[in-house]
């Protein structure tokens, strides 16, 4: 197979077997799921050949043309350094979550449904990430919120999962409603949709001023995907969805399309210093916004969510802070996409063991009941919270350093800040989760996983620690600033409060919570997140279900009554009134005659 | 002359007005035919003594005939007791003296109303009389309205008949 | 063969039912309106065979107009009209039998139907000649011979109230209007010192001409002529007369009567139009009376119950629209254009013709089984007799002017000329006038489709006669192939 | 006869011969197939030519008298009104097929229903195959009476017979307009003609072309005439009730087919007749578009029940397609035409499947119903589909569609925003909106517990299957590959804006 | 003062008005039916001044004499069916009243 027909079966094959899926192969679910996985496996061994093979692009197909050919809008798949590294994470993670849950969801009754709405999500995945030009992005970008929504809704008939799945289309749609004007904007500044021609034309661009608002409007698409302050409100909520979908949305797809985007954009982002500080502000708020409300967490799963909000921040305001941040940004996406995936398949694991407990408090005990998710798990929270020599360490270094370098201080200390609260908060979770005694009846009979379950845990425990080191990080393309022995030889600041943050945050969640039963502390405005939700439900019902209901009532009342009705009113009234005349008296008519004549000649004559 | 006009214009008005007022239809014919004699004389003034006579003869003669004839027959009582109804007296005496104003108007503006009576150059002879020359016309150019009114009177006889047939009780 | 033989025929046909009723022993007097009905049908066809005379010297052409297709094609409403009319008649004669005198004993039972089927031939005579009318005097006998057939036949049913009622009521207002329109003429005459339509529109094409008085003339004239035509505010005798005279009259009233009255209103008032010095002000009135006939039929016919007399509140909104093409001064006018109001008015009465007999033939099939004329007595009707009901859908969307049928077309022709001629107002208020219409011509068919039926609604089916069978079919054609095609009516103009 | 005559007056015959005896549903489904048939044969042979003129024209004249306009009985399509044909096509053969399903087909004739239903269809097609403006018009009115009866008679609710009131009355006075400043188009362009063809050569000519001075009012009168058949806000409130009342193929055609007659006008007709004009008022349409999108939108977001709801979608959609054309370029046109028969397409699919939700559950309010797709996932996915093709999810048509005309509106010169954009970036949020009330709807209908009163019956069968398939299939295949109607689309499209640079 | 073709018409005029106003006062059927004859007859003074102002040839315009006579026969005729019609009316209602007969109205 050559690059081309390569390209695009990576990108065809997950549709074709979602589509096929849909039209039939459910019937016969186990073999969908089966389908569905090996579809993965295959894709990813095509991403592996074309990781070897050649940048360019595929032959694009035309999807629309316009305004006779000037305006044409390709479907066109582009590999380079970027989109290559990116695709083998996609693929890998996909994959291994594929795995995971031919074991996870074995008993599911749509299963066929999960592994339909899967591969959907790996097509779109793909498509945002070969894509050439924004609108083809800004179509796999909506798909990817489609597939999202299909997955967090599995359960659609728990109202939970149903809210919870509207409300990441809706945040999405908010998000994509910037991104759709920045597109725009960036089109009518530049006169092109295509990255390529964008990066010529964007030295050119006389306006600036429009240029940042249209990059910080393209931002605002990746506020909604990647969850960033203020719409980080569905990725919590997306907790409904069976744990492996976590897994997928809060490692490799999705969230990560927002950070991946920017990198697409970086040439933008690099002369356009306003937009830059936006994001980099807007990153960094939500790493540390994310922290706080995760240490008052208890579902185990919104403690990864608000986790991942964290690390997510740092990826963001690793794209604003300029010059290697964006390299150094999508790096962390790369570490942070294994280990995040093993806590979530781990958490997973450790869910299904308990029999879909998902509290931290109602666990306990699990690390000698399953050793090998304890274990795992353990690694993949080391990786978090940067112990030295993990991948997280690495890349979160990068970050912080870049940041200093440039001199972007609000990021830096906020990223700092956010490094002492990681360790605490994950540290809390592994102690009351896994020691101590079992604290209900499920977590005390929990068992160790199967294997189908247990070996992504151990594959992506494995890359979490050393995902960081060039021998992985070289084929995966991500190498940008994984150069460990640079790293070595700067170890500065930044690194010595790094560990001290680790060690103070370490530290404190053993002495905090070490053998209890329930949460020594409580801080209610962490807990209730900063009030946001609750804040956006009032916004939403003020100002849009309120002023819906005025403006329903002014319709009915208002333009309805005016533009049909009072005419038919009046032509009503016109009419009984005009019936007066009809008397029925003769001599009334002829009276009517005669002064109507009078009256016509009074008004011929004079 | 002028002072015959007046006279006879002055029978005509004030028979006219007589069939408004009189509260006995009888009267109100009488008057009627007071009023038409008056126009008969005018018209005879203006030379048109076929006019005149006919006028006499069909409207006075025949036609208040059949109007006694039918106040006679269905017996109508002085229905009108009360005085006319304010309104009504206020409304069709508006309209009559506006109208009549209105025609002031008209006939002040209208300069051929100024002329005197012109004198007739060409009566001598015979065929000269106006008897003749109505005759000749309506025989001759006007024999194709004189069939349209034949057809009409007709019309009317037959309407007549069918519509005061007597009823079968 | 002359042209006047036309009406020279169909008064001998009138005749000669009038003989054969008096002097036949017949079964059944409905037999005589197979007479009349053959008669026109021929006289109809002869209508194309027709042409004007060689010679027009003679006296006679003072009075009649000679080559005159306008003049033709409303001669071909009038009997096209008759006819229609002696159809319903037909099938109205059970009424007529009824409401008239009980017949003495050893009469015929029918006695007095043979002369309502006869009076039409005389109104349809007097229609033809009022068609060709071009002189005063024959303009006024003509016009006469047909209303005084009128006066009877609108009273015709002497047992019902409101027959007589509506007799008495045309009576007195029509021999008002005749009072106007003698007086209108004497002053015309006076003014221009003749009685033939020709020589006083050069009389008043004068500029010394008496503008006062012959604006004087001009509105006694046109108070006669918009009572004929129904046009407000001359138009109050309408519905009540309309309501009480026996249905097929009332058929004949609103189309035959308006068809003749408007091309007499042509004729005369188009010396008023072609004077110069007085033209602005007779165009001033003549839009002020049909901006007010638009509304006043319009909006009167809104709250309207009664279905009969929701026809007559339509006859003067049509009137209002007819009016509209006339206020669109002539002089205005495209050189060689055939956009004249002349044509316009005579393809609105050709359309009218066709939907108003087909809703007044429905009307007098139903008047067979329900004596009640109200709107809500239409109730069920679709599913009573879809035929009917389909018919009479179609009638009204006629009338309503919607598309691809002959009312549409009229009322397109009328817009034309009025935006032609930027009469902003007329255009305006016929929008609006237009608008109400759709209203209550649907509330027709609202009435037959949707209403639901009531207990004691009759829901037996509606037995038509064949003869009206196939006259509605025929005029359900006619309607839609002009919508499609107003060529065709057009067509018949020459 | 030519193969658009065929197409045309098939369905006019065919609701004759249903009057006339023959079997009402087996005639017009089968008339409704053999004119998609003919419709996609007519497709085939068309060729997309760049100059974007008429094809398969056929005429007779009908009427030739000095001072009268022309008249002919002229047929002919180009891009744009063929891919309207198709919609039609498509549209009628959907609501055909699926009106069997509706119960309320028992309160009256069949005869006069499927009579009925030809008759909008066929009313439709004639509009958009006509290039006779008379018959433009007149087509398109030939679907009033029968709405009316339709909505009347076989209606859902207490109040039909009221809906059916107002949208014929509000429809008549709309078209009534509209014939006033089309004749005054006519006149204004010396009355000689009624072919379209022709009126637009007379206006291109700066010596024959409307005047400005009357192209300011000419246009407004087209703009409300066409703007109360697409429901442009403020003439908006006859829509939704009568899409929520009529039987599902009424409102199915009226909002899937009919309602594109007055944007298809307005830029058939409008457009190049008084360019001028609409230049002029090109800030009000902005404003009235808009309007229609946020305003309505979020009067939708309001609404508690789904037909309702999907009346007022139907109505804000409208503001998209005006935004395409008041944007005036090709993209913006483009955009606009296809998202005609994008909504067209999608609207009838909701539609189709609201009524049949409504015949099953007996009501389609969002507080009774609740997790349907448990026990009815065909239902649920087939409804996912037209939910998110309504909103605006690529794959589907609509997408294309709005991408479009999103690009259109923001076409041009200058680094600024103008008011364009503006009016652009507001009517974006109405896509957010629009997502707002979809979701809502399925979370409300589809997902969540069932209500225990909730009975749902059996999933849909094959009978409706195939109506909705056909549908959404071609909703898939235009938004996966728009080109299969876009070839069409641009030469026309060319075409109208080589009218308009004159 | 001479006599002028004003004062022929201006009396016309007036009688004219007179029978207008009796139309529209008097009740009795017979007597509106009289009235309207008036106006008829009025307007023939009318007709008839103009003739006899409008010289043709010396002589009165025949042709307004000619119109007056149909005049006065058509509004014989009118009046035979008009009274036929009152009587036919009084025999049916028992009354000439014209403020009675108005059961059609609106």
């Amino acid at each position: 197979m050559d690059v081309n027909t390569l390209a695009w079966a990576v990108l065809l094959l997950p549709l074709l077997v979602a589509a096929s899926i849909l039209l039939g192969l459910k019937r016969w679910s186990g073999l969908s799921s089966l389908v569905s996985t090996g579809s993965a496996l295959f894709t990813l061994v095509m991403c592996i050949m074309l990781a070897s093979g050649d940048d360019g692009t595929a032959m694009p197909f035309h999807w629309i043309q316009l305004d006779d050919g000037n305006f044409t809008v390709d479907i066109g798949l582009t590999l380079n350094k970027l989109s290559k590294g990116m695709m083998l994470i996609v693929t890998l993670i996909g994959f291994l979550v594929h795995l995971f849950s031919l074991a996870y969801m074995k008993d599911d009754k749509g299963k066929a449904r999960y592994f339909a709405g899967l591969s959907l999500f790996m097509f779109s995945m793909t498509g945002i990430v070969l894509a050439n030009n924004f609108v083809m992005m800004f179509i796999f970008w909506e798909l990817v919120g489609v597939s999202s929504y299909i997955l967090i809704g599995h359960w659609f008939h728990k109202e939970s999962a149903a809210d919870a799945a509207k409300k990441a289309f809706l945040t999405n749609r908010i998000g994509d409603f910037g991104f759709m004007i920045g597109i725009l904007l960036v089109w009518v500044l530049t006169g092109s949709i295509y990255f390529e021609e964008i990066k010529e034309a964007v030295g050119g661009v006389k306006n600036l001023t429009l240029l940042n608002i249209a990059m910080i409007c393209v931002f605002c698409g990746a506020i909604g995907k990647s969850a960033q302050l203020p719409l980080h409100v569905w990725l919590p909520d997306a907790m409904e969805g069976p744990t492996p979908v976590s897994a997928l949305i809060h490692a490799a797809t999705m969230v990560a399309a927002g950070v991946f985007m920017l990198a697409r954009v970086s040439f933008i982002v690099d002369i356009t210093e306003l937009a830059a500080t936006v994001i980099s502000t807007i990153g960094a708020l939500t790493a540390l916004v994310a922290a706080l409300m995760a240490l008052q967490q208890n579902d185990i799963k919104r403690i990864l969510a608000y986790s991942t909000l964290s690390q997510l921040g740092y990826m963001v305001m690793a794209q604003g802070i300029g010059h290697g941040g964006s390299e150094a940004g999508m790096f962390h996406l790369y570490t942070h996409a294994f280990f995040k995936a093993l806590l979530f398949l781990g958490s997973g694991a450790v869910i299904y063991a308990c029999h879909h407990r998902q509290d931290i408090w109602d666990m306990g005990g699990l690390r000698k009941k399953m050793p090998i998710t304890f274990w795992t798990f353990a690694i993949g929270t080391a990786a978090l919270i940067a112990v030295p020599f993990t991948s997280g360490f690495w890349s979160k270094e990068v970050i912080l350093e870049t940041a200093l370098h440039e001199g972007k201080m609000l990021p830096y200390v906020c990223g700092m800040i956010v490094a002492f609260l990681t360790p605490f908060y994950m540290t809390r979770l592994v102690i009351v989760a896994f020691t101590g005694k079992s604290r209900t009846g499920d977590a005390d009979h929990a068992k160790e996983v199967g294997p189908i379950m247990w070996i992504p845990l151990a594959i992506l425990a494995f890359m979490a620690i050393f995902s960081a080191y060039s021998f992985i990080s070289g084929p995966f393309q991500a190498n940008g600033h994984a150069d460990i022995g640079h790293l070595f030889s700067h170890i500065g600041l930044t690194a010595i409060l790094s560990l001290v943050g680790l060690i103070v945050g370490v530290g404190a969640a053993v002495f905090l919570y070490k053998g209890k039963d329930e949460d020594p502390i409580s801080i209610p405005l962490f807990r209730d997140k900063f009030y946001i939700d609750e804040i956006y439900n009032g916004i939403v019902r003020v100002f849009q279900d309120a002023v819906a209901a005025f403006l329903d009532i002014a319709d009915r009342f208002i333009i309805d009554p005016v533009v049909a009705r009072a005419p038919a009113v009046g032509a009503m009234m016109a009419g009984s009134f005009l019936r007066v005349f009809q008397v029925g008296n003769v001599q009334a008519y002829a009276f009517m005659f005669g002064a109507a004549v009078v009256a016509l000649i009074f008004f011929l004559i004079l | 002359m002028t002072f015959l006009f007046y006279i006879f214009a002055a029978f005509a008005l004030i028979g006219g007005i007589g069939v408004v007022v009189y509260r006995n239809p009888v009267s109100s014919a009488f008057s009627m035919i007071l009023s038409f004699l008056g126009l008969a004389a005018l018209f005879i003034q203006l030379n048109a003594y076929l006019v005149g006579v006919l006028q006499i003869l069909v409207y006075a003669g025949a036609i208040m005939v059949l109007f006694l004839f039918i106040i006679m027959l269905i017996n109508v009582e002085d229905e009108e007791k009360r005085r006319f109804p304010f309104f009504s007296f206020l409304g069709a005496g508006g309209i009559a003296v506006a109208f009549i104003a209105l025609l002031a108007v008209v006939l002040k503006r209208f300069a051929p109303g100024e002329a005197t009576i012109p004198k007739l150059t060409a009566l001598e002879g015979p065929g000269t009389s106006d008897t003749h020359q109505v005759g000749e016309l309506l025989f001759s150019t006007y024999w194709f309205p004189i069939q349209i009114v034949a057809i009409l009177l007709l019309v009317a006889t037959v309407g007549v008949v069918v519509l005061s047939k007597k009823e079968l009780k | 063969m002359p042209v006047y033989f036309l009406e020279i025929i169909v008064v001998a046909l009138g005749l000669v039912m009038l003989m054969v009723d008096a002097f036949v022993k017949l079964e059944d007097k409905r037999s005589i309106a197979w007479i009349g009905m053959l008669g026109l049908s021929v006289v109809f066809l002869l209508l194309f065979q027709v042409k004007g005379p060689e010679n027009t010297d003679a006296a006679f052409w003072q009075f009649y107009s000679a080559n005159d297709t306008t003049a033709l094609f409303f001669k071909g409403i009038a009997v096209l009209t008759t006819l229609i009319v002696l159809v319903m008649a037909v099938d109205y004669s059970p009424v007529v039998v009824d409401q008239t005198a009980k017949p003495e004993k050893g009469a015929h039972p029918q006695s007095g139907l043979g002369e309502f089927f006869a009076l039409p031939m005389f109104a349809c005579a007097g229609l033809m000649w009022m068609a060709s009318a071009n002189n005063l005097v024959s303009i006024f006998v003509s016009l006469e011979a047909v209303t005084i057939t009128f006066y009877i036949l609108v009273t015709y049913l002497r047992r019902n109230v409101g027959s007589l009622e509506a007799g008495v009521k045309y009576l007195i207002l029509g021999a008002l209007s005749t009072g106007f329109l003698v007086y209108g003429f004497a002053w015309l005459f006076g003014i221009t010192g003749s009685m033939d339509l020709a020589e006083i529109t050069t009389a008043l094409a004068k500029p010394d001409i008496n503008t006062t008085a012959a604006l004087f003339a001009f509105a006694l004239i046109l108070m006669a002529s918009a009572f004929k035509v129904g046009a407000a505010p001359f138009h109050l005798w309408i519905p009540d007369v309309y309501q009480g005279a026996p249905t097929p009259i009332t058929a004949f009233l609103s189309v035959g009567s308006k068809a003749a009255g408007f091309i007499v209103f042509l004729r005369l008032a188009t010396p008023f139009l072609a004077s110069e010095p007085i033209v602005g002000k007779v165009t001033m009135v003549l839009t002020v009376v049909a901006a007010l006939t638009l509304l006043f039929g319009n909006f009167s016919a809104i709250p309207q119950k009664n279905f009969k007399r929701l026809l007559a509140y339509s006859s003067i909104a049509h009137a209002g629209f007819l009016m509209m093409a006339l206020a669109s001064a002539p002089d205005k006018l495209v050189e060689g254009s055939k956009l004249t109001p002349v044509t316009v008015i005579a393809f609105y009465l050709g359309a009218y013709l066709l939907m108003t007999l087909l809703a007044f033939l429905v009307m007098s099939t139903m008047r067979k089984v329900q004596v009640s004329e109200e709107i809500d007595s239409y109730r069920g009707l679709a599913k009573r007799s879809p035929f009917l009901a389909f018919a009479l859908l179609i009638a009204m969307a006629s009338l309503a002017g919607i598309p691809l049928t002959a009312g549409f077309w009229g009322k397109v022709n009328v817009f034309l000329l009025a935006i032609q001629q930027k009469e902003w107002l007329l255009v305006i208020v016929g929008l609006i006038g237009a608008g109400a219409g759709f209203y209550y011509y649907l509330k027709i068919a609202a009435s037959m489709y949707l209403s639901p039926t009531e207990k004691n609604d009759d829901t037996s089916a509606i037995a038509i006669s064949p003869l009206s069978r196939v006259t509605m079919i025929a005029l359900i054609v006619a309607i839609i192939a002009a919508g499609f095609a107003p060529g065709l009516i057009f067509g018949l103009m020459g | 006869m030519s193969i658009l005559e065929i197409i045309v007056f098939l369905p006019l015959l065919a609701a004759l011969v249903i009057g006339l005896g023959a079997p009402a549903r087996a005639t017009a489904l089968g008339v409704s197939i053999a004119v998609l048939f003919a419709s996609l044969v007519t497709a085939i042979c068309f060729a997309p030519s760049v100059e974007g003129t008429m094809q398969m024209l056929s005429s007779r004249a009908l009427l030739d008298l000095p001072g009268f306009p022309k008249l002919s009985l002229a047929f002919g399509l180009d891009g744009i009104s063929l891919v309207l044909l198709l919609l039609s096509a498509i549209v009628m053969v959907a609501a055909v097929w699926i009106a069997p399903q509706e119960s309320a087909i028992k309160k009256g004739s069949a005869k006069l229903y499927y009579a009925s239903l030809l008759l909008i269809g066929g009313g439709a097609i004639g509009a958009f195959c006509s290039t006779d403006l008379f018959f433009l018009y007149a087509f398109h009115e030939l679907a009033l009476i029968p709405t009316f009866l339709m909505i009347g008679i076989f209606g859902h609710g207490e109040n039909r017979v009221k809906t059916a009131w107002t949208i014929t009355i509000f429809l008549g006075v709309g078209s009534l307009i509209l014939l006033v400043g089309l004749i005054a188009a006519v006149v204004a362009l010396g009355g000689s003609t009624f072919a379209v063809a022709d009126l637009i050569a007379l206006a291109k000519n700066p010596e024959t072309g409307i005047a400005v001075d009357s192209q300011k009012w000419i246009f407004p009168l087209l703009l409300v005439g066409f703007g109360v058949l697409v429901s442009l806000f403020p003439f908006h409130s006859w829509a939704a009730p009568a899409y929520s009342e009529a039987p599902t193929p009424v409102a199915m055609l009226h909002a899937g087919v009919l309602k594109k007659f007055g944007l298809y006008g307005l830029i058939r007709i409008a457009m190049p007749l008084v360019p001028a004009g609409a230049e002029m008022y090109l800030n009000v349409i902005l404003v009235l578009l808009l309007g229609n999108i946020i305003y309505l939108g979020l009067v939708t977001v309001a609404q508690k029940s789904l037909d309702r709801m999907l009346g007022y979608s139907s109505v804000m959609h409208m503001g998209y397609i005006f935004l395409g054309v008041a944007a005036g370029n090709a993209l913006g046109l483009s955009g606009a035409v296809l998202l005609m028969f994008a909504h067209g397409i999608s609207i009838a699919l909701l539609f189709a499947l609201a009524g049949w939700m409504r015949d099953r559950f007996g009501t389609l309010r969002f507080d009774e119903l609740g997790g349907v797709a448990k026990s009815l996932p065909k239902l649920g996915l087939m409804f996912g589909f037209a939910a998110f093709a309504s909103a605006g999810l690529p794959g589907f048509a609509n997408f294309a569609a709005e991408v479009a005309v999103f690009f259109g509106a923001f076409q041009g010169e200058g680094e600024t925003i103008g008011w364009l954009r503006w009016a652009t970036i507001i009517a974006l949020w109405g896509v957010v909106i629009s997502a707002v009330y979809m979701l809502r709807a399925y979370r409300h209908l589809f997902m969540g517990p069932k209500p225990a009163k909730l009975e749902t019956g059996a999933d849909i069968t094959w009978a409706v299957r195939i109506p909705v398939l056909l549908l959404v299939i071609t909703l898939l295949l235009v938004g996966f590959i728009p080109e299969t109607l876009n070839q069409f689309i641009r030469p026309a499209v060319e075409g109208i804006l080589l009218i308009k640079a004159g | 003062m001479e006599l002028t073709l004003n004062h022929f018409l201006f009396v016309s005029g007036i009688l004219f008005a007179i029978g207008l106003s009796g139309v529209l006062l008097r009740r009795n059927l017979i007597v509106i039916f009289m009235c309207l004859e008036l106006m008829l007859a009025a307007a023939n003074l009318t007709l008839v001044a103009f003739s006899r102002f409008n010289l043709q040839d010396g002589q009165p315009d025949y042709d307004g004499h000619v119109l007056l006579f149909f005049i006065i026969t058509v509004a014989a005729a009118e009046v035979a069916v008009g009274l036929a019609i009152i009587v036919a009316l009084f025999r049916n209602r028992e009354t000439t009243d014209v403020t009675k007969i108005n059961s059609m109205k609106f």
